[in-house]
């Protein structure tokens, strides 16, 4: 398979499966977020930087032997570490003993959200969240300094990116308001079926690169322009901290939201509403920025 | 000694993680190495997920009547672990892009052999103009 | 809960937050001074942490007031202090250094992102330390090499892209490997939080699922410690990164490693158990061993300075490995003295190289033709640290040799003592060819001779000079209070 | 009479595999890439009601909106491959 | 009267998978590219409504339903769109409709 673009295809296919089997082991979330990551982002970013770098790879030289040897080690370790491992599925298995029973025990009285995958995300452990929004911070950052937001020229208003095609102008315009409305239901919808911050951002995201592969990045530019993303970014994680670090003011714990509101409840809700705005903003600034940074850049050969 | 066939998927699992590893490994092509280790990545996923779920469990929204559920502690993990994946492949491309445009060319064997080219490996006139455009 | 019992949030959450500030302001000299005030408070609740550590032994902060197993908790003992307090120390250096340094060697529009990215490279390194989850430490992790990744791309020769790219593949796959082990533990004992794993581990620790996870993890974090086999990304990322970023990533990242590493190893897995069922202390050794003879013996032949220290880091790595493969409370508080000491080092120097690169623009063994004359006080600064990096009594670097070497005889182990020896004496051949360049030789012709480097160089360079060198003197407050860190870790549990 | 769809769906799916590896051209790929994603909408919206997951219905319209901009966005990157060098 | 739904939407779900089937091996056999994208058009465009009909039919009034039938309004809107375009980029990428022989060399180089 030496057409990279063919690989970039089947690694989409490869994610969409991995986001069906997510479904078939009940993630909903996971294969929510599997699918528009892994199959929308991750392909548009390949295509845009295959587009950069070239289509075709050529056969490596080199014998394949060390490789492979270093694979088949790894593999015996793993298989050797998967003989004492539970059934699939197996309720008796410990994993499901200790810590897991807490949280869906006690979710509904303490949170009060039926998703409790959004509640251990957003409330239980907050704090990897954080550290999540941060490393996406830090990949916008990277591909700033890396490729900088003005690079590749200016944009260039009003170049049609596929050639005269009416007809999907059309129907993209007729779309878009459909697709950014979409990922606003997913923003808000994180507390009862699958969805939250994360998602909605890269919906509204590659609700954004539509419009800008159809109407050529000119247009999309003045729409969003490339330099507030990197400020948008740092605005959302700075929702996110502030509604922490609120908690500090009156002596509560970091990201503990039961001081947002009287009721400890109420507090919550409010809370985990508010992070996932915070996680939406800075995923759709990061993922734009991302997507400008590579697919404005000029073919340098 | 579990009887062996119940460990079927584990193996899959593992037989995807060691796909993408032999690709990061053996593949000379930059952007080809990207892809294998997300491959990989994702493979730890599903065996992240495989270990949360349960026999007739339904996915952790709660629903009345239900008390059976998938484990949500796994799906946290993973919710992060995928971000963390898709931010180390946006960066190693955003790298791949620099390399071919420092180098001319994303195959492994090429950018090592222009690097030996350069005699004194400082004194190469390879360094980058000042007005390359960041 | 008054200010004093936030202090290990405070001390990673500054960073954190004050990176997305850098970006939002966006212009360079307030972008400096923000991660420098960051830096030193942060220092300073790193400080008061310690002092608060000391005695109550640990300080545990629930976050979002959730209890351990099922929120996230924040584990600070003696131990994590105390490297929290070097990489906290080191950061304040490095930024207080880097106003000119990175004027020079980044373009003005990626100054306030190249700040953010230093704040949270140390922000993640930083919370490593101070995380008593295992996942979260994962994270922490993530955060602290994806933004190591960009800077190192941002040097100004060309191979730095590549080397960042091979950083990146080898990072990642150590990460994953970190991610595999987590998941073996997590799937055998239903738990993240490390005390909680340390409970239900031993009931477990038979059954091959957990040595698998066992020996993931330690590839994992091997890889992130550029342990001998697995070196192999670091001379090229720290000689083409900016000599800012070389030096922050120098003086902590290879150390946070460690400390993660004596983490798992013994906190998590307990003494017994890693040391003494897994072969893993006769490994640790032998790799050890292996690393100090090859790496220092590749820095000899080395011609750009840069990646000779490189080098260097990766031998005196081989001697915290050593200290841990002895597998005794003498050799771990040995192993987490020379952490201390060697941060101190390797700081120092590579501030030195900055200050060289900020003069002649480069750092090669030609360009220190004549330095001692016309750089005094660099020279003076890189002369003191090489003789601590080489152990002479008297200097930081000594202190803890020794009391490697008193570990070895503890045990004695005739032949480890003579390899430590031969090391001090490989270090002393390759500073001596920089000493020898820099004092004898005279420079070519037609290069310029450069100035002094500019105070605002010379201040944090000599600081940490002289640290070396107190260090070396007065010894009680840091020997004791690693062998206090190293029996808490070890009588932790028998 | 689910079951028997689903079955239907998954054996196209297959036939679009064996287009997008053996298709000529790359626009066979993308052919059959576009319509491998557009089954798998059917097969997730189907087999999620056959065997009553939850919350299937979302990750069934978030797919059909990313294979459609995934289509568009290789058909745009595509023809700048195409068009300006052939190595 | 459920009677009645049980057979029409099982009557939807035979066409449609039936459609289904026919449009992949068309895909398979047809020789030239765009003669297949008649083939793939058929499948989306004319299949997936028909098994999305027959899935409506069993499903009871709720959320779904009207989730179900958002899905199908969004592929009746994206589908033809898509291969339209796929069909015209294919022209303008110098591939005639059907001469054979610019299908041969055509094919040699991408």
């Amino acid at each position: 398979m030496r057409d990279l673009f063919a690989v970039a295809m089947m690694f989409g296919i490869y994610s969409l499966l991995t986001a069906a089997l997510f479904m078939d082991l009940d993630a909903a979330d996971v294969a929510f977020t599997e699918a528009a990551v892994g199959a929308g982002v991750t392909t548009i970013l390949l295509l845009s930087s295959l587009r950069l770098t070239g289509r075709w790879e050529r056969r490596p030289k080199h014998s394949p032997l060390l490789p492979l040897l270093v694979v088949g080690v790894t593999g015996a370790a793993l298989v050797y570490g998967t003989l004492d491992m539970p059934h699939l599925g197996d309720p008796q298995a410990p994993v499901h003993q200790h810590v897991a029973p807490h949280y869906i025990e006690n979710a509904p009285q303490e949170m009060g959200i039926p998703n409790i995958v959004t509640a251990v995300l957003a409330s239980y452990r907050g704090f990897d969240t954080l550290g999540e929004t941060l490393v996406i911070f830090t990949a916008g950052l990277s591909v700033f300094l890396l490729l900088g937001s003005r690079a590749g020229g200016r944009p260039r208003p009003g170049k049609t990116a596929i050639g005269e095609q009416p007809v999907l102008r059309l129907v993209v315009k007729v779309l878009i308001p459909f697709i950014l409305l979409f990922a606003l239901y997913v923003q808000l919808h994180g507390e009862y079926g699958a969805g939250g911050g994360f998602q909605a951002g890269v919906i509204f995201a590659t609700g954004m690169v539509l419009y800008d592969l159809v109407f050529g990045e000119g247009d999309a530019r003045l729409v969003v322009p490339a330099r507030w993303l990197p400020r948008l970014a740092a605005f959302g994680i700075l929702v996110y901290g502030s509604v922490g670090l609120y908690a500090l003011l009156h002596g509560r714990p970091f990201l503990d939201y039961t001081v947002l509101a009287e009721d400890p409840m109420v507090g919550r809700h409010l809370g985990i509403l508010l992070v996932e705005l915070g996680i939406g903003i800075c995923v759709f600034a990061v993922v734009l920025s991302i997507f400008y940074a590579l697919s404005g850049r000029r073919r340098q050969p | 000694m579990s009887n062996v066939s119940d460990l079927f998927n584990y193996w899959v699992v593992v037989f995807l993680m060691m796909a993408g590893f032999y690709v990061v490994i053996a593949q000379g092509n930059l952007i080809k190495k990207l892809i294998g280790l997300s491959l990989f990545q994702a493979s730890v996923f599903i065996f992240y997920i495989s270990l949360g779920f349960v026999e007739g469990g339904i996915a952790p929204i709660l629903e009345e009547g239900v008390s059976n559920y998938a484990n949500p502690l796994p799906h946290v993990l993973i919710l992060t672990a995928i971000v963390v994946s898709v931010a180390t492949t946006a960066v190693g491309l955003a790298l791949a892009v620099r390399i071919h445009e420092a180098y001319g060319s994303i195959e492994e064997d090429d950018i090592q052999t222009l690097d030996l080219e350069a005699d004194d490996p400082d004194e190469a006139p390879s360094d980058k103009p000042e007005d390359s455009p960041r | 809960m008054n200010l004093g019992d936030h202090l290990p949030l405070l001390a990673i959450i500054l960073p954190l937050l004050a990176a997305p500030v850098c970006v939002l302001i966006g212009r360079a000299g307030a972008a400096w001074l923000i991660a420098l005030t960051s830096s030193v408070l942060s220092l300073a609740a790193a400080a008061a942490l310690l002092q608060g550590v000391v005695q109550e032994r640990t300080v545990s902060y629930q976050l979002g007031g959730w209890a351990p197993p099922w929120g996230i908790e924040l584990r600070v003992d003696l131990l994590g202090a105390y490297v929290l307090l070097i990489v906290c120390a080191m950061a304040a250096m490095v930024m207080a250094y880097a106003r000119r340094s990175v004027i020079r060697e980044v373009e003005a529009a990626l100054i306030p992102a190249f700040y953010a990215a230093l704040l949270l490279v140390f922000a993640g390194l930083a919370g490593i330390t101070v995380t008593g989850d295992a996942f979260n430490l994962f994270v922490f992790l993530e955060i602290s090499s994806l933004a190591s990744y960009a800077l190192i791309s941002m040097g100004r020769d060309r191979r730095a892209v590549s080397a960042a790219f091979q950083y990146l593949v080898m990072g990642s796959i150590g990460a994953t490997f970190i991610l595999i082990g987590i998941g073996f533990l997590y799937l055998m004992t239903g738990t993240l939080n490390m005390q909680d794993l340390a409970q239900r581990l031993p009931a477990v620790s038979d059954t091959r699922t957990v040595r698998a996870g066992f020996a993931f993890l330690t590839v994992g974090i091997g890889l992130k410690l550029a342990l001998f086999p697995l070196h192999l990304w670091l001379p090229n990322a720290y000689a083409y990164a900016p000599s800012v970023v070389s030096a922050l990533l120098a003086a902590t990242a290879t150390k946070v490693a460690v400390y993660a590493l004596l983490r798992f190893i013994i906190d998590v897995f307990g003494a017994d158990f890693s040391l003494g069922d897994m072969p893993l202390n006769l490994l640790l050794i032998l790799l050890g061993s292996l690393g100090i003879l090859v790496a220092s013996l590749v820095a000899v032949y080395q011609d750009n300075v840069k990646r000779m220290l490189a080098y260097s880091s990766v031998a005196q790595v081989g001697y915290m490995v050593l200290g841990i493969g002895l597998a005794s409370a003498a050799g771990v508080s040995a192993a987490i003295l020379h952490l201390f000491n060697h941060a101190l080092m390797k700081g120092a120097l590579f501030l030195a190289l900055g200050a060289v690169a900020y003069q002649m623009g480069r750092v090669r063994l030609k360009d220190f033709a004549g330095l001692g004359r016309s750089m005094p006080w660099t020279m003076a600064a890189i002369v003191v640290s090489g003789l601590s990096l080489i152990g002479v009594p008297g200097t930081a670097g000594f202190i803890s040799k020794w009391y490697l070497v008193l570990a070895i005889l503890e045990q004695d182990l005739w032949p480890l003592a003579m390899l430590v020896l031969v090391g001090s004496i490989l270090a002393l051949l390759y500073m001596g060819r920089l000493v020898e360049a820099a004092y004898f030789q005279h420079p070519e012709k037609n290069t310029v001779v450069p100035r002094e480097a500019p105070l605002s160089l010379l201040l944090p360079l000599w600081v940490l000079a002289t640290a070396n060198l107190y260090f070396g003197l007065f010894t009680d407050l840091n020997v004791g209070i690693a062998q206090q860190a190293s029996s808490q870790l070890l009588e932790g549990r028998p | 009479m689910l079951n028997a769809a689903v079955l239907a769906i998954m054996v196209t799916m297959a036939l679009a595999l064996v287009r997008a590896f053996m298709g000529p051209t790359a626009y066979d790929r993308l052919l059959a890439a576009n319509l491998f994603g557009t089954k798998t909408v059917l097969l997730i919206a189907l087999a999620g009601h056959a065997l009553d997951w939850s919350g299937f219905l979302d990750v069934a319209l978030l797919y059909a909106m990313v294979n459609f901009v995934g289509t568009i966005a290789v058909m745009r990157f595509f023809e700048y491959g195409a068009g300006e060098e052939e190595e | 009267m459920n009677l009645l739904l049980e057979g029409l939407s099982a009557a939807c779900l035979l066409a449609g998978s039936f459609l289904c089937i026919t449009g992949g091996v068309g895909l398979l056999r047809l020789p030239d590219f765009f003669s297949r994208v008649h083939a793939a058009g058929v499948t989306e465009t004319l299949a997936a409504p028909l098994l999305l009909t027959g899935l409506m039919l069993q499903m009871d009034w709720s959320l779904d339903l009207l989730k179900v039938l958002l899905i199908m309004l969004f592929l009746l809107a994206t589908n033809p769109t898509a291969s339209h375009a796929m069909a015209k980029a294919a022209l303008h990428g110098g591939q005639g409709p059907n001469d054979e022989k610019a299908e041969e060399d055509k094919g040699s180089i991408s």
